[in-house]
This record gives C-alpha cells, structure tokens and sequence, in this order.
C-alpha cells in the first residue's frame, strides 16, 4: 500500500484507516512513523518532487522483504508543497511480533531515506530551493561520471 | 534513438539521441558542461530499473534516467 | 504522559490527541508502537495487572532520558482485561530528529518489556492465567532467594 | 513493624513483621514453602524504589514489595 498525495497529509485519516484495515489480520505490533516538516533556518515549508515508477518498484521489494516476514509495510508521502509543522511522510509496519516491527521500520526508514526516489526543496522568501547538502546519492551513483 | 530524462532539480529537457549501450550516452552528456556536473552524483536506471553497468545494451525505445541525490521524508 | 486505562485502547483517540497536542512543537519524528492482543492458543484475551507506583519511576526515568535528547515519551497501557484484536499497549517518541526517534523506540519498548511492573494473564476456558513462560524478572531479581 | 505486600500473581495477603534489614525479611520468607518458590525470580521494592542488597536498612513503617516476572504490553 503506497499512497501519494498532493500536499500535506491528514495523518490521522490515514492512521485510522490503516489501524482498522488491520485490527483483525493478528498483527501484535502496528509501528507508524511520521514525518513532520520542522521550523527550521526560516523556511515556509518543503516541497516534493517524486519519480513514480521507481519508487513503486523500490515499494515492492520492502513489501516481499515485509511479507517473508509475517509483516506488511504501508507508506503515505506528499507531492509538492508542504507548510511547516504539516506532514509529509508515514510509514507503518504491521507484525506478529514486536521485534520484527522494530528491526523493519528502522530498516524501511532508513533505506527510503537513503533510495527513494524524491527530491526535497526548502520554500524560503518565495524560492524552491534544492536540499542538495541534505541529499543522498542513491548507491551506485556515478556511472556515468566515470567517462571523460 | 533512446529517450533521456532529467528528474528532480536537474530541471533539464529530457532529449533524444543513437545510443547502443550506457557507454554512448555517458560520453554524448560528458559534452554538456550544465549536465556534466551532476553526473558523479546521478544514479542511472533504464526502463525504470537501476542500472550500475555502463556496458548495459539499450534497444530503440527505451528510457534512460538520471536520478540525482535524494530526499525523501 | 502515562496513561492507564481499564481494559481496551482507544487507539484512534489516543493517537490523535497525542499528535494534536504536540503538532506545532518542531518534533520531525512521531513514532508511535501499538500493541494488540494476537489470537493465538485458543485465548479469549489477555488481563493486566500493574503496579502504579513503581511504573511511574520508571516512566519519569524515561522522561528525563527522552528529554536529554531533545525527545518526548508518552505511554497508555491496559489494566483488567482486553480482548482478542483489542489493542492494550502504545508507547510513542516524538523527537526532532528521525534517527534519535527510532533509536529511543526501540530502546523505550525493550526496556518496558523487561523492566515495566506489569503482569499478564491469559483468559481462556473462563479462567485467568499468569503469562509465566513469557515473563522475564526484573533486573536484579532473586535477592531474597540467596538466603537459606 | 514493617510491611511486606506481594504484587500480581504471586496473589497473597500482605503481612507485616518485624525487620532492621532485608536479610531479616529473607530469612522469614525462606520459611513459607508458597513463598520461597517465588523468591529466585523476584525484584525487591523498599518504599517502591528497587533495591540491590540485603544489607538495606529498614524502617518501621516500610513497605516491602515483591515482584515477580513482568511481561507488559
């Protein structure tokens, strides 16, 4: 279940829906996490840009990785702009058990940090500005710089 | 003829050009200097897959992307 | 913020107040784990006893910890009985920071099993039975078993 | 006087005895058979602060809390 939406999320839509979706499948731990966008160096918000089909690829290896697992991984993100103290971001793994859980969302969140495919700009004095120091290279980059 | 796009900030035309493998395009984008610049940084995927040969074969048709750093959350 | 409530969750009101009320405080990171009683071994639901005032020690020990790290911890817990698919357990970190968060979840929610004055039971057949094979003694137990 | 409260399963009457330390409360417990079973795998609470040694100083009017193996959640 991968949901992308334009603007901020209502997380608690999203939350109650996905905790009752679940309530009867015996999943002992539901663990959410969610992304709220700071005040921080004088920016209105952040913005959003998401590359589609990769990231529906990169979703569907976490959810085999989930389900051999026992577990299921749902994630929401935000298109676009996104205001301060708003929400951009939920990812919530379901599991029989609680270490499962805990060792998959810190697994997901990390690797989405760090792969998936979306790019963040700061909203700042009517700007859309590029987070390039804050930004990963996905692993293997740099192909094509190897050429002279 | 393959199809090449620029995601996210590169904010770039995407464009088209006569490529047999990963290797022809590398040299073709090495020629852009506004291109040049973000290809130590770019991942590579072709038809949506990523991609870490530059001797990957490409067939009339397909998509390349460049993919520079992300951000998500 | 601990919470104790006879028998099942709220988890919808929780979770949402929760974030409501610390929507506007800058925190980047809302990790929330929810526990839900697993049908499993022919059990009706599970019952709860909790000892208040040493839970509360070791709930402010986790306040000040969270604090230290710019964080916040809150807790709601079951007492009686909750049923199968009911859910009796959330602990949540709100931090400014995703990686703090996941960290102090994980921690928050190994500790708590380990160390909470908590005690369970399952209900089965009509009869409420302690959870002994899944019970670890506190850190430091068996002190008044060394004397013959 | 102290007063010795058995928490959760253990599901006993509190008793009160007198005790100068909790070796003293040990030697009392050791010697109900319902008791003893339990004590290996109890944590001990002096006024619901958890305690380490035997050698901890008791006062009349001191509750004594035994606890037995937890498992919330």
């Amino acid at each position: 279940m991968l949901e992308l939406y334009d603007n901020a999320l209502n997380v608690p839509e999203i939350l109650m829906r996905w905790y009752g979706d679940e309530a009867q499948n015996n999943y002992g731990a539901f663990i959410p996490f969610v992304g709220t966008v700071r005040e921080e160096s004088g920016i209105e918000g952040l913005s959003f840009d998401i590359y589609e089909p990769i990231l529906d690829r990169w979703f569907e290896a976490w959810q085999a990785r989930a389900k051999a697992e026992g577990a299921m991984v749902k994630m929401a993100h935000s298109k676009g702009d996104v205001k301060v103290h708003e929400s951009s971001y939920i990812a919530a793994i379901f599991s029989p058990k609680r270490r499962t859980a805990l060792e998959l969302i810190g697994a997901f969140v990390e690797d989405f940090k760090a792969s998936a495919p979306i790019w963040k700009y700061d909203l700042k004095d009517g700007e859309r500005l590029y987070a390039k120091d804050r930004s990963t290279p996905i692993s293997g980059s740099g192909l094509l710089g190897a050429v002279q | 003829m393959v199809h090449i796009e620029f995601l996210g900030p590169m904010n770039k035309e995407s464009l088209d050009m006569e490529a047999s493998t990963l290797q022809d395009v590398a040299e073709r984008l090495n020629q852009d200097d506004e291109v040049k610049a973000w290809l130590q940084t770019c991942a590579v995927a072709v038809n949506d897959m990523l991609v870490s040969s530059l001797d990957t074969p490409l067939n009339p048709g397909d998509k390349i992307s460049l993919l520079p750093p992300v951000c998500g959350g």
